[in-house]
């Protein structure tokens, strides 16, 4: 001690003056809404902002693909048909060499195809590139779970607020309702959809807009039960803040990063639901291609070529992944719980 | 003394949750009392004990299962126009507890100071809503400059004084404050305390406070009331109650209060008070004026007694 | 909790109710004919043939015929496999799909659960990682796509398991894997969560504070209250097990129903679409409701006195 | 030959039996297997040639080909009792009576009054069918059917015992222990839904003596990759491949192709899309499907171009024994189903311009199969060369396929027409005017007569009643009234020990009696 | 007087996204045999954090990036998690704030009342349902045998917090922590659970380390007292010294702050602003920003501690021997009265609360 006081300045123990003293209610740190602090939550989980990025690629890609496909996705040459991946001159695994019928041939010159020209992913069955229908079909496969969550989130979430509003035997009646229309088989409604319109990316959204919004519509209300009790509404309210507005103004918001979570839920769902359907012979229709007709064409042939499977699992499992991820990354960063 | 206006009056007020179900809960239980132009009514008592309740049956935020509240002398539940509901939205307002709980975390502080002013179009233009906005963060000590921020950037006692700007933003005549400091540091209490009574001084306010802090509620309040599951047991002026608690619950609670007194606290005996044994027997059980301004939940059996007990120590005041 | 359970069984009879209602109006709107060779019959035996399947009486005394029909078991008969009743076809078939179904499930839950809880454990190091990208691997990636890839190699290549075909158990094999791959990778994503949420609350603080190791910790308390709400799971999942074994059914040559509900579709065979829809929503709401009775039971603090619990 | 211990062929078929009532059947596989566990008065060779089976032989019709008299031989139902003509007279009535609703009354047409019983306005009794004993069957005609020898092999057509079918009731043939067998085989293990099933050798065969296979093992496989793997795995010995699968097998040496009488076809709703009455926009159309490369490239299952409408190996001429199809080879038929992109535009231009059309925008509608999914999509880039031809495909499920059809609610579909029995006519019938199937509504004079008169007028002159057809195929080729594609054929992997499959394009597809595994 | 822990220059800081959250800044203090000690402070002052620390309880992003907790003889901070382990629950224990939220909701409270029983002393079953049935009649559960096949939602929240103290008492632990044991509590069964612990104290001669921010219990409970303020021990001395003869002028401030059912002030004394932002704390003296009584040198260095007699010292400049003289606030100046007249009448003597009313110095 007896350091410290030599080192002391001469006025060391004068008051401090209250203009010297530090303004108190001062907030040091930029001012960040909500979302800046969630994003900023997000860009320290690695692999959601990576998924992030591959995502938007994807769908620059798949977008893009309208205005620069390699090749026009639906043009076929039946003389080119299933022709393996190759690229330039050919190295491993795009060699252009396919092994048909127990030979190791080149296929490319089997089938003709002019020096020159390749296929990065090959042909498929009508000899199609590969590589356009994917792109193509992942647009496809985008848009349906697009237009699904459009809907998703216009039925869902509506729905599930006033239930959890309004409660009591309006919420009985709109939960039996749910209950009943979450025991019907999706397929079934698939099935009428198909019916009543046309079979296509229509009636499929249609689908999945009609039985995709019932788990939206549970957390939502769930959500909102809970927040309609919250002391901030109850002041709304005392306010004389209106039932409309309040549903706007502050359930809304706040509701917002549940709904964004379970949107990244659905968008594969969806998806996934696409596949399924085009497995079972009812997705898309033909020429045009989603992933999941495609996984279907391709998971026939497998075992004699087995890219035409591998490339459009790969990529749907990368657009899975990458929702998946998203969305767990943003599940952490819409939690104010979580630290670091 | 001096005929003094009543600003609200409750009779009978029960609000009952769950009517009919099993788990039906008497969360308030034939409760009257009244409350004076200007003074702070504290309402203590446990929690559950059904405070909350009566706070927003008054507000309006729940229709009582029966009773009457009549504010200003008017019945709220006959407010049929909109417009006379919004003046009474403008005219009674109130202050919750959790500072964490009672701010949109998706609003920016000047919005949720100004909704009320929007709300009852209280603002001329932009400018005139900035400016309100701006002199209500400096009435209860914020800057200017946080109105852009967001609740979550504030600690709990900035956020309750945001909590009460809102509240004074649509300039009520009476404010419900529910448990305003409960969740509070102690060391920031003493902020918000002292602006409330501020605020009243300045404004004519007119309070009910909502506790279970009785030290807090005695040094605030003019009268308090005691409450317990969802029947008051005693209402009397602020140092009546605490110098000479007629009720064996009041008595109790007090005695349960611990002091920041070392001495004190080595010699505090507490009472214990048990409901079903006191309010076991099947006597009829009512609040009763025991003597003027003091009344007391009593039955026939047990008023003399509580009389006599109240009015020693009136004469002792008296002297 | 009898009058719980009573209560819940009216509210399912209902549902039930309106499920057979709606499916059958709108079965009758679907176009097309049940009949393959329609052209070639005449006008009085497509008369005979609408009078055998009662199709030539108004609609609404088709339903209520088959609304009493069904009350009494009663789901018509198939057009599909001609004179075979559709309550004999989904009893022949459904035993594969309940089979393998609950194998799945079995299987698909047990690791789901493990795998979640070593993610939760060792949260953020590699174990939590690869048991993450794996849960999420196998909800990416089609079912359909792994029966082939399981029938390729595990079976074709490696000759480990029968390729396909209905045989024994061991024949269930893959097929169960095949199937298992989804509820294995909701159930480990979810109890991940649960359980990191379970392993930050004040009791598992105050279980380390008594001396419990990690071990201890995780068996004797975070374990069972992650899997609480992963109990809730069990619905969706039945859901999507009923779906997800028409694929690996047809894969595999199982004679199941999902199969044979898709081959219904195909066929425009009413009786067997209202049917087996009809199963699957029984099978549904039982699952739901068996599920709520298992969460009052694992859940002490859930009453099954009349209050929903449904969240 | 020498013959495998073993004797056990295991059977792939594509989908489940659904019924082995054969009053009620209506697929080629129920008909395989009732061939294969029941007998009728004939078998037919792999040259299509009927040989006596419980007829003591084949015998030539009486009275202007209005009679038939069968001699039975002696022989039992699995249950023991004795296969009579009253088992045949009872079988053929309950098939037309009009509350059995067999899908398959209308083959007994020409029969006496059977038409008229299916249409209920006479009693089953009176149907053309007597026993005169027991072993005498003697069956009167209302006009000469010219293929009544190939329909007597049809399992239509075979005898039911009434006391079976009486005891079951609505259940009979619902599962292999509800009926009798008084073929080759006998079904077991058949519970009526499941997946497999057996045939065994039917001790009490009068012919058992020829049958060698002591059991056939079939198993439904949906899917073809399934399929394949359990071939090569040694599970199965005969499987079908559909066309990646047959494609990649291409030069497998257990390659068996089986031709079918089935051909696929492009109809045009000539009553929607007015367009289509214009025969130039008929022709282009169909000039600009290449054929050869759809069936090929795009199928690559074994299917072949389609020739015309009428496929190849249906029916053989009664002069000369040549096919059909051949014969009807003139150029109309090959201009037909050419392919020729620069005659098609030419065409078209010239029909958009008679018609006055500037652009046309039509749905293409087909099956929701694999297969057909390809060739759609195949056809309508075809088709969109077409400068103003626009195509939007629709894949549907059969059934909801066949009644839009039906309905006219369509624009072009492509349909499939299967033979029942080996001749023309069982084509032919469907575009005459007033047939319900014809789905275009295309309608030609020349063609509705020669028809007419194949089945009236020259109903016992088979030379005569030939060339009709010969004419009717022609008309329909050059009128393009409809466009022949492919027909299809069935691609086989066929364990090369298995011997002696007797296979046919129309009716039972196989016959096993005289299969055999060789060592 | 025996120490039975000794904390020594204890730091932690939190690894967050914005940068290190310095939760505790160099604590240090020791725990005599027998006693209760008090740390108090207000939210955020690093109270949780440090006893925490003691158990060996830190969060995963928690760094200790200095010092010793030394008891019997080991450093608690060097010990592996399987050492924490036996001392966990046996030597040291501890009760948590929210009795809603500290007992396993799905087992039944006699087997988490016993669980460190069969985890420490590998007792029989039935020896453990005795000991379990004896401890949680000794908090007063009532019906014990019974009750113990209940689940913990089946009892109110009193008699939760008392099953909660029941589990840390059950192997009779040396060290019990008590961290805010009845913030979540009514002030009528807040006073019952004090008086357990007061009394189960005596019977089985633990010591406490007591958690609160209520300074009303931390008169009545404590031995010593411990203040804390943004991650560091302000001022640390006996009860009677922190609640009549405070130095530190935040604790001045904290006890002025809270009006007693006599205060009769017109206005409250109230601390201005808010507590700094841990992840960056201010150079000098933390409390600095909000302290009327600052100097200069507050904003420049850190205050050591400055001793006031052998038990009581506090850090701040106001004690160095060159710092101006400064008249505390009103209240502080009365309770500084009141203790120079206990010194001189002796502490044992009841203090009359009706004396007190009547204190003139409380109506300013
Ligand atoms: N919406 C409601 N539905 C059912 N019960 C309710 C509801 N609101 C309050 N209660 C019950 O009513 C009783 C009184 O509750 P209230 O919130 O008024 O108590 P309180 O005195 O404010 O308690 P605290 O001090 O905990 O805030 C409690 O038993 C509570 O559980
Ligand atoms: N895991 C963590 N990560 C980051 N910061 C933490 C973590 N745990 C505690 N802190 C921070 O450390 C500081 C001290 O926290 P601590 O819990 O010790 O406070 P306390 O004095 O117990 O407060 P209270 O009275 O609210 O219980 C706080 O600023 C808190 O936010
Ligand atoms: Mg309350
Ligand atoms: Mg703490």
């Amino acid at each position: 001690m007896a350091d410290e006081k030599m080192q002391l300045p001469k006025d060391a123990f004068e008051p401090l003056q209250a203009t010297e003293q530090l303004n108190s209610e001062r907030i040091a740190a930029p001012s960040l809404t909500f979302l800046q602090d969630a994003w900023r939550r997000l860009k320290k989980n690695k692999a959601a902002v990576i998924s992030l990025w591959v995502l938007v690629v994807i769908i620059i890609l798949a977008v893009g693909s309208i205005w620069f496909s390699p090749r026009n996705p639906n043009a076929q040459n039946a003389a080119y048909a299933n022709l393996p991946p190759k690229i330039g001159g050919g190295f491993w695994g795009f060699d252009g060499k396919a092994n048909i019928a127990g030979a190791v041939v080149d296929a490319y010159k089997q089938a003709g195809v002019p020096k020159g020209t390749y296929y990065i992913l090959g042909t498929d069955y009508l000899g199609r590139d590969l590589l356009s229908r994917i792109l193509f079909g992942t647009r496809i496969s985008l848009l349906v779970a697009f237009v699904a969550t459009f809907f998703d989130l216009v039925i869902g979430v509506a729905y599930g607020m006033i239930s959890g509003w309004y409660g009591g035997r309006v919420d009985t009646i709109m939960q039996r309702v749910l209950e009943v229309i979450s025991s019907v088989p999706n397929l079934v409604v698939v099935i009428l959809m198909i019916v009543v319109f046309k079979p296509g990316i229509f009636s499929i959204s249609m689908a999945i807009a009609i039985t995709g919004w019932i788990t939206m519509a549970r957390l939502i209300r769930a959500q909102t039960l809970k927040m309609k009790d919250q002391e901030f509404i109850l002041a709304a309210r005392t306010l004389g803040e209106s039932t409309r507005k309040i549903a706007l103004k502050h359930l809304l918001p706040n509701l917002s990063s549940t709904i964004i979570i379970q949107l990244m839920f659905t968008i594969p769902t969806a998806i996934f639901f696409e596949a399924f359907l085009s497995f079972i012979g009812i997705g898309i229709s033909a020429p045009n291609a989603s992933l999941g007709t495609l996984l279907n064409d391709g998971y026939k042939t497998f075992r004699f070529l087995p890219y035409q499977m591998w490339y459009p699992a790969a990529v749907l499992s990368i657009i899975m992944i990458a929702f998946n991820l998203l969305a767990d990354g943003l599940r952490d960063a819409f939690d104010p719980r979580t630290r670091g | 003394m001096v005929e003094r206006k009543k600003i609200l009056q409750i009779k009978n007020l029960k609000q009952y949750f769950n009517v009919g179900k099993p788990d039906e809960v008497k969360a308030v239980d034939d409760v009257s009392f009244d409350i004076y132009e200007g003074e702070t009514f504290g309402l203590v008592g446990e929690s559950g004990s059904g405070k909350t309740t009566v706070g927003r049956s008054v507000i309006h935020l729940y229709n009582p299962t029966a009773g009457e509240i009549l504010f200003n002398g008017r019945n709220i539940r006959q407010l049929k126009s909109a417009k006379e509901q919004l003046e009474f939205r403008r005219e009674m307002q109130m202050i919750f507890q959790d500072p964490y709980a009672s701010l949109n975390p998706r609003m920016k502080v000047k919005d949720i100071i100004a909704e009320g002013i929007d709300i009852h179009h209280l603002a001329k233009n932009d400018q005139d809503r900035d400016a309100q906005v701006a002199h209500l963060l400096e009435v209860v000590g914020l800057n200017a400059d946080h109105s852009t921020r967001y609740p979550y950037e504030f600690s709990g006692g900035q956020r309750q004084r945001i909590g009460i700007a809102r509240a004074l933003a649509v300039q009520p005549r009476f404010i419900i404050a529910d448990e305003p400091i409960s969740a509070l540091d102690v060391s920031i209490q003493a902020q918000v305390v002292n602006l409330l009574q501020d605020l009243q001084a300045e404004h004519n306010l007119t309070y009910l406070f909502i506790a279970h802090d009785l030290s807090m509620v005695k040094y605030i309040s003019d009268r308090i009331g005691v409450i317990h599951y969802g029947r008051l047991m005693e209402i009397a002026t602020a140092d009546e109650i605490y110098a000479n608690p007629l009720h064996p619950y009041t008595e109790s609670l007090l005695s349960a209060v611990p002091v920041p007194d070392p001495q004190y606290e080595r010699n505090r005996q507490p009472i214990f008070y048990d409901a079903a044994a006191h309010e076991g027997d099947e006597q009829v059980r009512q609040l009763v004026e025991v003597v003027p301004g003091h009344f007391v939940r009593t039955s026939e059996a047990e008023l003399p007694n509580y009389r006599q007990k109240a009015e020693a120590y009136r004469a002792t005041l008296v002297k | 909790m009898r009058k719980y359970i009573l209560k819940r069984v009216l509210y399912m009879l209902l549902t039930l109710f309106l499920i057979a209602t709606i499916t059958f109006f709108l079965m009758k709107l679907l176009p097309g004919t049940p009949y393959q060779n329609q052209d070639k019959m005449s006008a009085s035996q497509i008369h005979m043939m609408n009078v055998q399947y009662g199709l030539n009486k108004p609609v609404w005394q088709q339903y209520l015929i088959y609304i009493f029909g069904m009350v009494h078991g009663n789901l018509g008969i198939s057009f599909q496999f001609s004179s075979q009743p559709v309550s004999y076809l989904i009893a022949t078939r459904i035993g594969p799909s309940l089979q393998l179904g609950i194998q799945a499930m079995i299987v698909g839950s047990i690791l789901g659960i493990l795998l979640g809880a070593i993610a939760a454990i060792r949260k953020n190091t590699w174990a939590d990682t690869l048991a993450t990208l794996l849960a999420i691997l196998g909800m990416s990636i089609p079912n359909f796509v792994f029966a082939v890839l399981l029938q390729y190699i595990l079976g074709f290549k490696l000759k480990l398991f029968p390729i396909a075909l209905w045989d024994n158990f061991s024949s269930s094999i893959l097929p169960t894997i095949a199937l298992a791959m989804m509820p294995l990778a909701e159930t480990a994503r979810f109890m991940r969560t649960e359980m990191i949420d379970v392993l930050n609350s004040d009791y598992i603080m105050l279980a380390r504070a008594k001396g419990l190791t990690q071990a201890g910790v995780v068996w004797h308390h975070a374990l069972r209250n992650s899997l609480i709400p992963v109990i809730t799971l069990a619905g969706p999942l039945a859901v999507n097990l009923m779906t997800g074994s028409m694929v690996v059914e047809n894969i595999f040559s199982i004679p199941g129903i999902g199969e044979q509900f898709v081959k219904s579709i195909t066929t425009n065979d009413y009786p067997t679409i209202m049917g087996v829809t009809m199963v699957y929503s029984l099978m549904l709401v039982v699952v739901i409701l068996i599920v709520d009775i298992l969460y009052g039971i694992i859940d002490p603090r859930i009453r099954l006195s009349g209050s929903e619990v449904n969240a | 030959a020498s013959l495998a211990k073993n004797q056990t062929f295991k059977m792939m078929v594509p989908t489940e039996l659904t019924s082995m009532d054969n009053s009620k059947t209506t697929d080629l596989y129920a008909a395989t297997i009732q061939n294969n566990t029941g007998e009728g008065l004939y078998r037919l060779t792999s040259k299509n040639k009927a040989v006596p089976a419980l007829a003591k032989s084949v015998v030539k019709s009486t009275n202007n080909g209005l009679q038939y008299t069968f001699h039975l031989r002696h022989s039992k139902w699995s249950n023991g009792t004795p296969v009579t003509a009253q088992d045949f007279v009872y079988s053929w009535q309950r098939t037309v009576t009009p509350k059995t609703s067999s899908q398959y009354a209308f083959l007994f047409e020409g029969i006496k009054n059977a038409a008229a019983i299916a249409d209920g306005k006479k009693q089953p009794s009176e149907l053309g069918v007597k026993a005169i004993d027991d072993y005498t069957l003697q069956v009167t005609m209302e006009k000469p059917v010219p293929y009544f020898d190939l329909l007597m092999a049809n399992p239509t057509f075979f005898p039911q015992n009434k006391k079976v079918v009486e005891k079951y009731g609505s259940e009979y043939g619902t599962t292999s222990a509800k009926q009798v067998y008084n073929g080759p085989f006998k079904l077991t293990k058949w519970n009526g839904t499941n997946l497999k099933w057996t045939l065994v050798k039917n001790k009490d065969y009068w012919d058992k003596r020829k049958v060698k296979l002591n059991k056939i093992q079939y198993q439904t496989v949906k899917d073809p990759s399934t399929a394949l793997n359990l071939y090569q795995s040694g599970d199965l010995d005969d499987v079908t491949l559909s066309s990646e699968m047959a494609k990649q097998s291409a030069n497998n040496k257990d390659k068996v192709i089986r031709k079918m009488a089935s051909t696929f076809y492009l109809e045009y709703n000539q009553k929607k899309i007015p367009a289509f009455k214009n025969k130039k926009i008929r022709q282009a159309i169909s000039l600009t499907i290449n054929r050869q490369k759809l069936a090929k490239d795009v199928l690559s299952d074994g299917s072949t171009a389609a020739k015309g409408y009428v496929p190849e190996g249906l029916a053989n001429d009664p002069k000369n024994g040549k096919d059909f199809s051949a014969e009807a080879q003139g150029a109309a038929e090959k201009a037909a189903v050419a392919y020729n992109m620069k005659k098609a535009k030419k065409l078209w231009a010239e029909g958009k311009k008679e018609v006055g059309i500037k652009k046309l925008n039509v749905e293409l509608m087909g099956d929701d199969k694999d297969s057909s999914k390809k060739i759609l999509e195949y056809m309508q880039n075809s088709m969109e060369k077409l400068p103003g031809l626009k195509v939007t495909n629709q894949n549907l499920p059969f059934k909801t396929r066949l009644s839009r059809s039906v309905d006219g609610k369509f624009d072009m579909v492509m349909t499939a027409w299967n033979g029942d029995f080996g001749d023309p006519i069982t084509f032919m019938d469907l575009l005459t005017s007033t047939n319900s199937y014809n789905n275009g509504k295309w309608r030609n004079a020349s063609y509705d007569k020669n028809v007419s008169a194949s089945k009236n007028a020259n109903a016992a002159n088979p030379d005569a009643r030939w060339q009709n057809l010969l004419d009717a195929e022609n008309t329909l080729m050059t009128e393009q009234g409809v466009a022949p594609v492919y027909q299809q054929n069935e691609f086989h992997l066929v364990n090369s020990k298995v011997k002696g499959i007797v296979y046919h394009q129309t009716g039972a597809s196989y016959d096993y009696k005289t299969t055999y595994i060789a060592k | 007087m025996e120490n039975i822990l000794e904390v020594k220059d204890l730091t932690v800081n939190f690894g967050t996204f914005a940068g290190d959250v310095q939760a505790v800044r160099g604590v240090s203090f020791d725990l005599h045999k027998g006693e209760t000690l008090a740390i108090v402070g207000e939210t955020g002052s690093g109270k949780s954090v440090t006893t925490k620390a003691i158990m060996g309880l830190l969060d995963s992003n928690a760094k200790v990036a200095s010092g010793t907790i030394m008891f019997e003889g080991q450093d608690l901070l060097k010990a592996s998690a399987h050492e924490m382990a036996t001392v966990n629950g046996n030597s040291i224990a501890e009760i948590i704030q929210d009795p809603m939220t500290s007992l396993d909701p799905t087992m039944t409270i006699g087997k988490q009342v016993s669980e460190p029983l069969r985890i420490h002393k590998s007792m029989s079953k039935e020896k453990a349902i005795a000991r379990t049935k004896e401890v949680l009649e000794l908090v007063g559960i009532q019906n014990a045998a019974a009750r113990m096949k209940d689940y913990p939602h089946q009892f109110s929240g009193g008699q939760r917090q008392r099953i909660v103290i029941a589990m840390a008492l059950v192997n009779y632990p040396k060290i019990l922590i008590a961290d805010e044991p009845t913030t979540a509590l009514d002030v009528t069964i807040q006073a019952q659970i004090l008086n357990l612990m007061t009394e189960l104290q005596q019977k089985i001669d633990t010591s406490i380390i007591f958690i609160t921010h209520d300074l009303g219990v931390v008169a009545g409970m404590a031995d010593r007292v411990a203040v804390m303020y943004a991650g560091k021990i302000i001022e640390v001395g006996t009860v009677d010294e922190i609640f009549y003869d405070p130095k530190h002028p935040y604790t001045w401030g904290l006890i002025n702050s809270m009006p007693t059912l006599d205060t009769k002030a017109d206005r409250l004394y109230a601390i201005p602003g808010t507590p700094p932002d841990l992840l960056d704390p201010p150079k000098g003296d933390a409390f600095a920003p909000r302290n009327a009584y600052a100097l200069k040198i507050d904003t420049q260095q850190a205050p050591p501690f400055f001793p006031v007699t052998a038990t009581h010292a506090a850090a701040t400049w106001l004690l160095h021997p060159a710092a101006p003289t400064v008249t505390p606030p009103p209240e502080i100046v009365r309770r500084q009265a009141i203790y120079q007249q206990m010194i001189a009448k002796g502490f044992d003597q009841p203090n009359n609360p009706a004396v007190k009313l009547n204190t003139p110095a409380t109506d300013q």
